[in-house]
Parts: structure tokens; C-alpha cells; sequence
């Protein structure tokens, strides 16, 4: 549906709507919520990061008017009626410090590196250090996401716990003998995106198919949404929202 | 002891006072007279500020201070079921060692007694002319006249003093302890206030303790003397000085110890 | 030799007289005073000469953006004040109702004993332990949301042992003398009280409430649970709002971008003066008041 | 002879007047007594704040304990919320020992600095130091943690090798955040000493250490330890500044170099995360040891103060 | 003034000092003769404590506090500046009004002095003699002996002040100081220190600070009579006391203000 402007004047009651979740959305959700209050100044989005679990949690409770997250819905979740809207598909990048000489590493280097059988960058082709492993914290949709993808039900063995998606990437930025992983939406200069056998982790790489850590992010409302949250879903998946996010380096759902 | 022919204006009998479990007071019987100095004598210790004390229930804010016996003013029991220790401080006033006035103007604290008793609530306009009455009492109104307003700190230790007697006196009680009020003051301050003392008895019943037996000599009427919280000799000023009966007195008063 | 056994003689001697051991004491606290000295001049130096810099009138009025890489705090400042005020507009008249309890009132009563070791314990508890409880109080029973509201109980809940304690003491402070005139005087407790050592201690009791202050300014873990952290103006009671000390706590965690970092250390610069502010004005007006009580002494 | 109970507190209100037909009011005590019921309800705020959040805290978190088993959820090495195994074993250990560090670096200093102030400062220097040090009590934690892991952190990355959030860093900042509360408190129980006890050693020819240390110290001793009690209370109730220092591993480190986690940022890490079901009760359980160790502490340090007052 | 035939202990010269910016002592000279007991009387503020604690160097603990002037101990100037205090204090003992035994046992109360002087180091076995002779010097012994590790504050305050004063001679000064040794006591343990005094003063020079000038005729050989900060008049306590030669001296002993 295409955006109506609504001036002020017209609407001059103040709308709060309250989104929150996975961190990793939040990243663009801020972005998002930004430029969609410039268009309705009356609509207070508010965002909260605060992982994709409470994210869904939130929604369903009522917490969150929008909840978010980085992962599918998993166990029970399902079940209670959420609905459930792919705003875009993000990759996850295994990031190190620019310094690191390492390029590329094979599924399962990455996979034995988190399980803590390769602990030394030598084994892989880089400097004779110890290898730094930085996770996210428990219940993180991107940790949720990155262990189902890349190993799986068994435990990893971390140096380092970080919290949220900058957290990670702070922490990788300062130590050029660590490896963690991030949305692509959060890359910048301070880290460097390792290649996943051979490949580089690319809006255009997921949507062919080639790297394989990928999941959806969603916006979660309790039932069918009501009209603001409406309003603010199809901005999202409108042609701006699209936009917007494949600026981010996001998979475009339209 | 009561003596004849005089108007009894405190009747003590048997009073025991106790701090806690140590006993403070044992067994005091005595009669103050109306318009008469009574001194109140005895070591450090002996209990005459708890003693006096008794008198206007100031030992009631004290936690664990306990009473027996009993006390009358004009006849009734002040420490009575239906008689509230507020209405006898106010009867009954009291000056302190140390010179306390309140970090008031010199006038609000002579008022002050006078708002909280409720005594200036329909004439405002006599409010000045009962503080005026009372400074001139208590012979400071001719030193502080022009500078009602300043703070009480501003007066000297001795002017303090006189401020708290001035304070006293607003309230027109019947009877006015003073517990030691010259034992922070300088000799001449000290007159001063002995001074006031002679003038004072015409209208107000007086009871002082001091530790300086030349100053009840100086300016009272009757001598108690106390020694371990027992009062061991009762009698005219004159008497007690000359003629004690008891040895301990005796000891006491020509400084055999102390 | 011998001269060598008179050395170790006289080694001995000097090691153990009373007047070495005084000398290496005395030098001992010395060194341990100025590293207390050493340590707060660095941290605080470090922050402040960082920080000062980022601070100007765009950094304290304007709205934050990028998620406060780029922009002002004010969102945070408006958030920290807005906080402040609600715990201690909550807080003040019960700590100073329950100091006026428990210095003029209790005595050797036993509730007394019972209230003072609660103040003492809730000073003891942990902020997230708080946090938990707000969370679970305010924010999800009471069903306030994370808000200013539920942030400042929460930090009324925090701030009252302190302030209970600084008007116990100003209470304490005033001459008993004063109490015993005004009764003397027959004034009622309640009286006396209200008009002599309220008064008395009321500069005292500010004091407490200032230092109170500086201390919500700084708090950080019950503030997350309850608070959330919105970066926005609020708009009601009910407004999520993200406190200054959150912020730096979410930047210094979580961004090493130069932006944001040298927003992290003007929001730390700024803390640091509030707290310096707050203790420096009740430290005034402490002297202030205790310059009146040394004028009649 | 009459018996009148005079003013105790607890023993027959004296507003009321006992007549012959039982309690009426006198008209002016009404005011009084109100007053007196207000107060009363005012201070009994804080009970009541901790009524409410030992309810709320042991109402969510026992059920888990319960469950898991006291032993279990105490003594469990592993914790992994996701499969619902929850031992917090490691955070119990690693909150220990970046308390007694932090307590090893803080206590001799803060003990020395306290006899300083109280004893040997001039005045220009004492009249520096203890705004400086209210200061120091002032200053946000998460300043200390931001300064931690600005300068701390790398620092010890690059000379003690990697990964820098570690143990030490916590110790080092913990301490400095107890100190001021170390150096108050010690002092305060070194001034609370009689001045008597301090002219009778001089006038026996001691020298003022030898005072310091027989006399003062010894005197002072039970206040000096509840100080030390509550530093130690501080360091194991800090939460921001542990989060962002200390690495964050639920594990038992080898080394000083080793990352740990303590209980509050176990609780502060994951709250976010965990809004429903056992990972958020096994959170509140964790709040729940956490309570009852801080709550251990308060009474021993209420004691301790206690005793000097002789 | 200097009494001919007698040895001088301790002999003071226009000394003045100053707490601050105000003067408590002003110019006072005064010569303490070896082995008699001198008495130092006065109105409460005149300097008394003031001038006893110039002569083991106390007033160097007192923040402000000042000394000008010469004091010399057996001829050495005590203020000198090769003199320590810490010397100067173990040859010049003091005890004070308050009782102020530390919080340790009577036995360790005595030990303490002669420990931290290093008295104590070589023959250990001499220990508890000392501490018994001293204990038996202060008359304490035959009412302490069987409890000598009990707590020192389960004395009771008269023989609270007599280990105070057996600490004092535990390390054998030559000198020892009374600042109102009796202030606290109650007459009977005031009696004893009393005759204790009357007793030490064959082995020790002794210097008593006292208000109760009934205190200071009993005790003393020589009084000094202290007013605002000056000394008033020095001489035969005997003298003093019946022919004084100043009019204010008078007045004060004849109890004419005080
Ligand atoms: N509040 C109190 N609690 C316990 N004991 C007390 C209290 N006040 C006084 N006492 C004790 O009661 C006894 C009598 O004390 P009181 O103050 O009446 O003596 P005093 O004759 O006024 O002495 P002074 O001349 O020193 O003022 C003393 O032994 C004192 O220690
Ligand atoms: N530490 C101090 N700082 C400032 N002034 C002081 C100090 N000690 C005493 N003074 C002042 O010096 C003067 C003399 O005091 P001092 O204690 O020597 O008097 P005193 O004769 O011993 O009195 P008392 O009989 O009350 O003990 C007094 O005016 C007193 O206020
Ligand atoms: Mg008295
Ligand atoms: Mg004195």
C-alpha cells in the first residue's frame, strides 16, 4: 500500500508504538524507525534492543507492539498465534581484526574453531597465536541462528562472552587474535568479514545461495496487526523500507 | 520538712529515681516554699539535676528514666493520671547550665514559648510588650532593645543566659529551676545573674542547683544538701552553713571533701 | 670483623628502634594517602580531558543519532533528570519521616532496631537485585513498562538508607539543648520537633538529599531492568528513557567507532561533574552551616 | 506510693489517658498521636521494600531451585540456559575470588590510607584527600568499568597476554571501587577512638606508631572490619563494571588471566534475554544466592559495628 | 619564684601559649621543686590543663596549639631541639581526669608502657615484678592480684584512675602530672588517691591540677593560683590559702566568685 503523508495537523494525537527484540534487527530497525517518524511526526516508534527471545516473548505478551527477531520461531513459539512478517534475509559474517592474515576459512575450520578444536591461528594458516573465540550472550537470536547453522546442538567453547551485536564486534576491533560473528548489517571498518569457503558473506551470495549462515529477520505482532502497527510494517516492506535495507547490506524480501 | 507559716508551693515525698537499673535518687522527701530560693547542694553525681529534674517531668524525655513517689504542685499530683508533662513545664520553667537559646532572633526566642503555648493567638498586638516584660525581668531589655532582630549567638555567654531566663519568664510559670546557670559564666556575669535571682523571688518560686556552696550561701533561702543520691540534710541557708546537723554536711560544707 | 659484627650491631639497632619503625610508618601511609590521591586524579583525568572536549551546546541539546554515534546526549540528560527528580521527590519526605522516627521518636524501641537494620540491609543489596525486583514489581505486575516511573521508584527504593542516614545525623547533630529549652518550655515533641530541630537540621538534611542525587545520577544496573533504554525525549510517566550512565554503559560496550567513543567520555565527563557538583554544593552548604554552629559556641 | 512509668517508649503511650472507663483522647495528643502513627509508617518503608523483594525475588527463583535442586543449582558446573542446565557453581567461584583479590588490593591500602587520614595527614592534604576520596564513592560504576576497559583491559592484553577481560582487571577495578567505602569506614572506627586512649599512650613516652598500632588499630579493630565487610559487599554486588571487564565465562579460570563471570552479571547478561520460563526463574534463583550472601554480610558487618561502640 | 633550700625539678619561664590566634597562657613563670606536690588552682578556663600539659610536651598533639617560652626538666630545655618528645613524656608521666585505661587486660595495661619503651626486652622475668611493684606503689595490688588479666574496664572508676596511675609509674618517671585526677571520683576514691599522692611524693615530683581548692589545701606543699591565663600568685600552700597576697587570690579562696 502506498504511503499516505498525514500532516500533523490532521492527526495531531499522539501514536506511540513500542518494537523490540534481536539486537541484530535493531541494527535497522533504529534506522527504519527513524526515517518513518520523519514521515509521521505524530508516531513515536520506540526500539528496544533486547534479543530475539524476549523479542518474542514481548510480542506475545504484549511488552512490545512489534517484536523482533533474527531467528525462526522454535519450539512452542509456533503455536501461539504470532503473526510473522520476513522483513529480509541477513547473512552472518565470521568476522576477525583487519589485521589478521586469515582470509578464508572452510565450514568446518569455522565449526572446529567455535567447538575449540582449532585453537591456534597457525592451524589455519595464520600467525602462531592463540585464537580468541568471542560469542554472544545466551538466548541472542544470532548465536541461536549461527550454532543451529554452523555446529549444531553441541556447546561452544567461548574465551569471551560478549553482549549484543556491537559488543562482539568492540571486542573482535580490539583484539587482532579474536574471531566472532556479526550481522552484515554491523560491519565497518573496525573488522573484517572472513570468506566462508572461498565465499564472501554478500546480500547477492545468500540470495544465490552460496553462503550458507543465513537467516530471516521478522517482525512479530500479537494476532493480525492493528492499524498502526500495520502502518509501520508496510513501510518496511514497502519499496523505501526495501531500499533502505538492502543499503544495509540486507537481503531484499520484495 | 515543711516549716510553718510558710506557703508550700512543691511537695516531694519519698521520691526514688532510676537510670536503667542504677538508682539515681533514693527516698527525697522536701518542700519547697513559694517565693523562696531554694538551693539544691552536693558533689558531682549526688543527683540534683536529676532532682530537679523531677520537678517539671523534663526526666520523662530521658529513655529509661523511671519515677516513684510523688510530687504535687499547689496540691496536685504532676505526675498524675490525667495531667500531661506539657502542662507542667509550663507551670513549671527551668534554666540550663549551658546557655541554650535557640538559633533564633533574640526575639523569636522569647516568643517562642509564647506561639507554642498558644498565648499571642488573639491580641497579636501585646506579643511585644510581653517579650519587652520579659528582657526587662530578666534585666536585658536595656542591652538588647535595638537589636531585636540579630541572632541569639551574638549575645555573650552571659547575655545567653539572661536570654534563657527572659525566655523562661515570657511563659509566666509559677516556678523557675535553674540547673548550674552560672557555671559557664564569668564572675561578673555571675552577679549579674545572682543579682536577678534576689528579684526574681517576689514573684516566682525558685529552686537552683549549684556546685558552689559560696553561691547558695549567697543567694538562698533554704539549703538542700545530697550526697549519693540521698538527701542528707534540709534546713534554712543560714543554718546549714553554720549550724549543720549532719557530720556528712559538716565534712561538706567546711571542704572536707568534694 | 669486628667492625663488621658492630655494623650488623648497629643494623639491627636502627632496624629495630622506635624511631625507624615511625620514620618507614609514616612513610608507608604516606605513599598509600597519595596513591588513593594518584588513582582518582587518573581516572578522573582521564576521563575529563577525553571527555571535555566532546562537550559543547550540541552535545548537551541536541538528539542523538546513529545510535548516538553522531549528535547530542539530551535525550539521556532529560532522562537522567527525569529520573532523579521522581526517586527523590519519592524518597525524601519518607527517609526524613523515618529519620525523624527513629532519632526523636524510637528509642530503645524495638522496631527501632528492626527499621534501622532494614535501612541498613536494603543499602547492602546489590542494584541488579533491585533491578530483578523492579523488573518483576514494577515493570511486569504493576504493568508500568520500562519507564521513568518504574526507574525512579526503583531508585527511591536505592537512595533511601543513604538518605535516611544523612538526616539521621543532622537530626543527631542538634543540640539536645535545644530539645530540653523547648520543652522545658512545654512544647510537645511534635512541636519541638517541627520547630527547633527540623530547622536546625534542615541544611543538614539538603546535604544528604544533594549527595543523593549524585548518587542516581550514577546508577546503572536496576536502571537498565526498569528503565529499558529508549533514546528518545519522553513523553509521559510511562516513557521508556535511557539514562546517562546507561549510555555510556551501551557505548562502552559495544562501540569502539571514534564517535562514539568520544560520546562515551563527554556523557562519563558529565557524570563525573554531577557527582563533583553534588558533593562540592553539600560540602557548601555543610560549612555553611556548621560556620553558624561554631558562632555559638 | 505511686508508681508512674515515665517516658519508655514501649511502655504505655503517653498521649493517652487512662481513665476509669478505659482510653480516650486528650484533645491536643490527638495531633500528636497521628503524627506519631505517621512516622512510624514512614519508617517502616524500608521493611517493607525488603518484604516486597525477598517475595518477589524468592517467589519466581525457588520453584526453579526446587526443580533443579538446591544442591545441584549450587554446586553445578555448567550453565546452559538453552538446555535448561543450570549450575552456578562457576559464577559462585568466580565471584569469590574477584573478591577476595579485589579485597586483597583494597584492604591494606585502603586500611594504611584510612590511619593516614585519621592520624598523620596535615590538614592541607586531609582537607584534599577526603573530598577526594567522597568523590571517589561518587563517580558512577560504569565509569570505572568504561576506564577499565579503555586502559585496563588492553593493557593487560598486551602485557600479560590476551584476551585482557579477565580476573585481574575485575580484581583491579572492584578494588579501587571499595576503596573509598574502606578508607570511610576505617576511618570513621579510627576516629571513634577515644582521644583518651591516644594522650595515655603518649604520656607513657610511646612513639605515635607504636600508639597507631598498640592502641588505635587494635581499638579500632572491629569498625575497620566491617568496612572491610562492606567493601567486600560492594565488590561482590557490583554489576556494570564486572560485566564489562571481566570476560564474562561461566568457568572456574586457571589463571588471574582467565575471564570469569560473577552472579550479578550472570543476572544482568541474560535478564534480557530470558523474559519467561526457567531461564528467567534460574536468573532470579541466582538472585536469591546473591541475596542471601550479601544479606550474611550486612548482619556480620552490622555486628562488627556494633562492638566497637564499648 | 624560687624557694631557697629546695631542689628544682622543673623550672618554667615566661611561658606563653597560644591555641591559635587565642592566648591561654600569659607569661608564666613558676619553679616546680623536686619531691613536693604542687597544686594548680583556678576558675574553670584559666589554663590549668593548659600548663600542666606544657610540661611533658602534651600540647604537641593539639592541632594550633603553641609554645613560647623556656621549660627546662632537671636544667635541659625540654622544648630544645634535640630533645624528642617521646623522651620528654617518659620522664614526665601524666594521668588524667577521665579514667583512660586502654581496652586490654590490668596485667597488659601496666606492661604497655615498659613494652613499646623496650623496657622490658632483656630479663623478662622481671616483668611482672615491675608491674606488681607499681600496681602495689598505685595501691591497687591486694584488690587486683587475683585478676590481673581481666579486662581493665571491670574495675570500677576509683581503681580504674589508680592502674592509670600505676601504668604512670610502671615506667618511673621523675615527674608525674594530675589533671583533676578526682574530678570523676566519688569522695571515699577520692580519699585514697589522696593519700597516694601524699605517699608518691617521696619518690616522684608531683604537679596536681585541681578546682576544689579544699582538694589543693589537703594535698599540696605549694600552690599557684591561675586567672585567665595568668598566674596570679605562687607560694606556700599554707600562705595561700590564709594570707594571700592578692586581692583576687583572695577572693577566689574565700569562695567570692568561682
Ligand atoms: N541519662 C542518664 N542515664 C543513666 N545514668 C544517669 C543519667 N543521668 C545521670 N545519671 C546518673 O545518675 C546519677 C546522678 O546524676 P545527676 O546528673 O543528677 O548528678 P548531679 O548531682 O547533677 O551531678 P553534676 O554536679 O555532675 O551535674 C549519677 O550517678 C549519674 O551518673
Ligand atoms: N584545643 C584547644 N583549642 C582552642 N582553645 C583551647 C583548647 N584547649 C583549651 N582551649 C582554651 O584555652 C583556655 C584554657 O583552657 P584549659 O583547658 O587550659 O582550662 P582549664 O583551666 O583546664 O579549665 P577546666 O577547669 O575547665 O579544665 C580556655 O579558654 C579554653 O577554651
Ligand atoms: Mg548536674
Ligand atoms: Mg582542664
Amino acid at each position: 500500500p502506498p504511503e499516505e503523508e498525514d500532516p500533523p495537523a490532521e492527526d495531531p494525537v499522539e501514536e506511540r508504538l513500542v518494537v523490540g527484540g534481536s539486537s541484530s534487527v535493531y541494527v535497522v530497525a533504529v534506522l527504519l524507525a527513524e526515517r518513518f517518524m520523519e514521515k509521521h511526526p505524530h508516531i513515536v516508534v520506540e526500539t528496544h534492543s533486547v534479543g530475539s527471545t524476549a523479542g518474542v516473548v514481548g510480542a506475545h505478551e504484549g511488552t512490545f507492539d512489534i517484536g523482533m527477531s533474527s531467528r525462526w520461531l522454535k519450539g512452542d513459539e509456533p503455536g501461539w498465534g504470532l503473526g510473522e512478517f520476513v522483513i529480509c534475509h541477513d547473512a552472518i559474517a565470521a568476522i576477525v581484526h583487519p589485521d589478521n592474515p586469515v582470509e578464508n576459512l572452510t565450514m568446518e575450520e569455522v565449526r572446529k574453531i567455535f567447538l575449540g578444536e582449532i585453537t591456534n591461528w597457525n592451524e589455519v594458516g595464520g600467525k602462531d597465536v592463540p585464537i580468541t573465540v568471542i560469542i554472544r550472550e545466551e538466548g541472542s537470536g544470532t548465536r541461536g541462528a549461527f550454532e543451529d547453522i554452523v555446529h549444531e546442538d553441541i556447546e561452544p567453547v567461548p574465551t569471551l562472552i560478549k553482549i549484543g551485536t556491537g559488543g562482539v564486534r568492540a571486542a573482535v576491533a580490539g583484539d587482532p587474535s579474536a574471531i566472532g560473528y556479526i550481522t552484515i548489517a554491523a560491519l565497518d571498518e573496525t573488522v573484517r568479514a572472513l570468506k566462508v569457503d572461498g565465499v564472501a558473506p554478500t546480500a547477492a551470495a545468500v540470495l544465490a545461495g552460496d553462503y550458507g549462515i543465513a537467516r530471516p529477520f521478522l517482525f512479530l505482532t500479537y494476532g493480525e496487526p492493528d492499524p498502526l502497527e500495520r502502518k509501520f510494517i508496510d513501510f518496511v516492506l514497502g519499496p523505501e523500507g526495501q531500499d533502505m535495507l538492502a543499503d544495509e547490506g540486507m537481503v531484499r524480501v520484495d | 520538712m515543711s516549716y510553718t507559716g510558710e506557703r508550700l508551693k512543691i511537695v516531694v515525698r519519698n521520691l526514688n529515681v532510676y537510670y536503667g537499673k542504677t538508682q539515681a535518687l533514693k527516698d527525697v522527701s522536701l518542700d519547697v516554699q513559694a517565693n523562696k530560693v531554694t538551693a539544691v547542694i552536693g558533689p558531682s553525681g549526688c543527683g540534683k539535676s536529676t532532682f530537679i529534674r523531677t520537678l517539671n517531668r523534663m526526666n520523662d524525655i530521658i529513655p529509661g528514666a523511671r519515677v516513684e513517689g510523688k510530687i504535687t504542685l499547689e496540691g496536685q499530683d504532676i505526675y498524675g493520671n490525667n495531667v500531661s508533662a506539657v502542662e507542667v513545664r509550663r507551670r513549671v520553667g527551668m534554666v540550663f547550665q549551658k546557655s541554650n537559646p535557640f538559633p533564633k532572633s533574640i526575639f523569636e526566642n522569647v516568643a517562642y514559648g509564647l506561639r507554642i503555648n498558644g498565648l499571642i493567638t488573639r491580641e497579636s498586638g501585646s506579643l511585644r510588650e510581653r517579650i519587652e516584660k520579659a528582657l526587662a525581668d530578666a534585666a536585658l531589655w536595656d542591652e538588647v532593645k535595638d537589636r531585636l532582630n540579630t541572632s541569639a549567638f551574638e549575645l555573650s555567654i552571659g547575655q545567653q543566659q539572661r536570654l534563657c531566663i527572659a525566655r523562661a519568664l515570657a511563659i509566666e510559670p509559677e516556678v523557675i529551676l535553674f540547673d548550674e546557670p552560672c557555671s559557664a559564666l564569668d564572675p561578673i556575669a555571675t552577679a549579674k545573674i545572682e543579682d536577678l535571682l534576689r528579684d526574681l523571688k517576689s514573684k516566682y518560686t525558685i529552686v537552683i542547683v549549684t556546685h558552689s556552696m559560696q553561691q547558695a550561701a549567697r543567694v538562698s533561702d533554704l539549703t538542700g544538701f545530697f550526697l549519693l543520691g540521698e538527701m542528707v540534710e534540709y534546713g534554712l541557708t543560714s543554718e546549714i552553713f553554720s549550724r549543720p546537723k549532719d557530720k556528712r554536711t559538716e565534712d561538706y560544707v567546711t571542704g572536707r571533701f568534694g | 670483623m669486628i667492625s663488621a659484627h658492630e655494623k650488623i650491631a648497629e643494623l639491627t639497632r636502627w632496624v629495630t628502634s622506635p624511631s625507624t619503625h615511625e620514620k618507614t610508618a609514616r612513610a608507608v601511609m604516606w605513599a598509600s594517602g597519595l596513591t588513593v590521591l594518584a588513582i582518582l586524579l587518573v581516572i578522573t583525568g582521564f576521563v575529563v580531558i577525553r571527555g571535555i572536549g566532546a562537550i559543547d551546546l550540541e552535545f548537551i541539546s541536541a538528539m542523538p543519532i546513529a545510535g548516538g554515534r553522531e549528535g547530542g546526549i539530551l535525550p539521556m540528560i532529560v532522562g537522567t533528570l527525569c529520573i532523579i527528580a521522581i526517586s527523590t521527590i519519592v524518597a525524601t519526605p519518607v527517609a526524613v519521616a523515618s529519620g525523624i522516627y527513629l532519632t526523636e521518636y524510637a528509642g530503645t524501641h524495638p522496631l527501632s532496631k528492626i527499621v534501622t537494620f532494614g535501612a541498613e540491609w536494603l543499602a547492602g543489596i546489590p542494584s541488579i537485585i533491585f533491578g530483578l525486583f523492579g523488573f518483576a514489581f514494577f515493570v511486569v505486575l504493576l504493568e508500568w513498562g520500562f519507564s521513568i516511573l518504574s526507574g525512579g521508584m526503583i531508585l527511591a527504593c536505592m537512595i533511601l538508607n543513604e538518605t535516611i542516614r544523612t538526616t539521621q545525623e543532622a537530626i543527631k547533630a542538634v543540640p539536645g539543648s535545644y530539645r530540653e529549652a523547648s520543652y522545658a518550655l512545654g512544647a510537645t515533641k511534635w512541636q519541638t520537633v517541627s520547630r527547633v530541630v527540623l530547622p536546625s537540621a534542615a541544611p543538614g538534611i539538603l546535604t544528604g538529599v544533594i549527595l543523593g542525587i549524585g548518587r542516581a545520577a550514577g546508577e546503572t544496573a536496576a536502571i537498565m531492568l526498569t528503565a529499558g533504554s529508549f533514546m528518545a525525549l519522553p513523553t509521559s510517566l510511562f516513557s521508556s528513557v535511557r539514562p546517562m550512565s546507561l549510555h555510556v554503559y551501551l557505548l562502552a560496550i559495544a562501540e569502539i567507532h571514534p564517535g562514539a567513543v568520544a560520546r562515551a567520555f563527554g556523557t562519563a565527563t558529565l557524570l563525573i561533574l554531577t557527582v563533583l557538583i553534588a558533593n562540592l554544593s553539600s560540602r557548601a552548604i555543610k560549612n555553611y552551616y556548621t560556620r553558624g554552629l561554631r558562632q555559638e559556641r | 506510693m505511686i508508681w508512674r512509668a515515665v517516658w519508655t517508649s514501649h511502655g504505655p503511650p503517653s498521649y493517652f489517658i487512662k481513665g476509669p472507663k478505659g482510653m480516650k483522647f486528650m484533645p491536643c495528643s490527638y495531633r500528636e498521636w497521628v503524627i506519631e502513627r505517621l512516622l512510624i509508617a514512614a519508617a517502616m518503608v524500608s521493611v517493607v521494600i525488603i518484604a516486597f523483594i525477598i517475595i518477589t525475588i524468592f517467589r519466581t527463583g525457588l520453584p526453579l531451585i526446587a526443580e533443579v535442586g538446591l544442591f545441584d543449582f549450587l554446586f553445578g558446573m555448567h550453565w546452559r540456559p538453552g538446555h535448561e542446565i543450570f549450575g552456578i557453581f562457576p559464577m559462585m567461584i568466580g565471584t569469590l575470588l574477584v573478591t577476595l583479590l579485589s579485597m586483597l588490593i583494597s584492604v591494606p591500602l585502603g586500611v594504611l590510607a584510612a590511619t593516614f587520614l585519621a592520624e598523620v595527614a596535615p590538614d592541607v592534604i586531609r582537607n584534599i584527600l577526603r573530598p577526594v576520596i567522597e568523590l571517589l564513592a561518587g563517580i558512577p560504576s560504569v565509569v570505572y568499568g568504561f576506564v577499565g576497559v579503555i586502559v585496563l583491559v588492553p593493557f593487560i592484553r598486551t602485557y600479560f597476554g590476551p584476551p585482557g577481560f579477565s580476573l585481574l582487571a575485575g580484581s583491579i577495578v572492584l578494588a579501587i571501587m571499595a576503596l573509598p567505602i574502606i578508607i570511610t569506614i576505617s576511618e570513621d572506627a579510627i576516629c571513634a577512638v577515644p582521644k583518651s586512649y591516644k594522650e595515655a599512650s603518649f604520656a607513657l613516652g610511646a612513639t605515635h606508631w607504636q600508639t597507631i598500632k598498640n592502641v588505635i588499630l587494635p581499638a579500632a579493630r572491629s569498625g575497620i572490619l566491617a568496612g572491610v565487610v562492606l567493601g567486600s559487599g560492594r565488590a561482590i554486588g557490583e554489576t556494570m563494571a564486572a560485566i564489562m571487564v571481566l570476560g564474562n565465562i561461566p568457568a572456574i579460570p586457571d589463571s588471574v588471566l582467565d575471564p570469569i563471570r560473577t552472579l550479578t552479571a550472570n543476572v544482568a547478561l541474560e535478564m534480557a534475554y530470558a523474559p519467561h520460563g526457567p531461564h528467567r526463574q534460574a536468573l532470579f534463583a541466582t538472585g536469591i544466592v546473591l541475596f542471601v550472601a550479601i544479606s550474611i554480610l550486612v548482619v556480620i558487618s552490622n555486628r562488627l559495628r556494633r562492638g566497637q561502640q564499648l
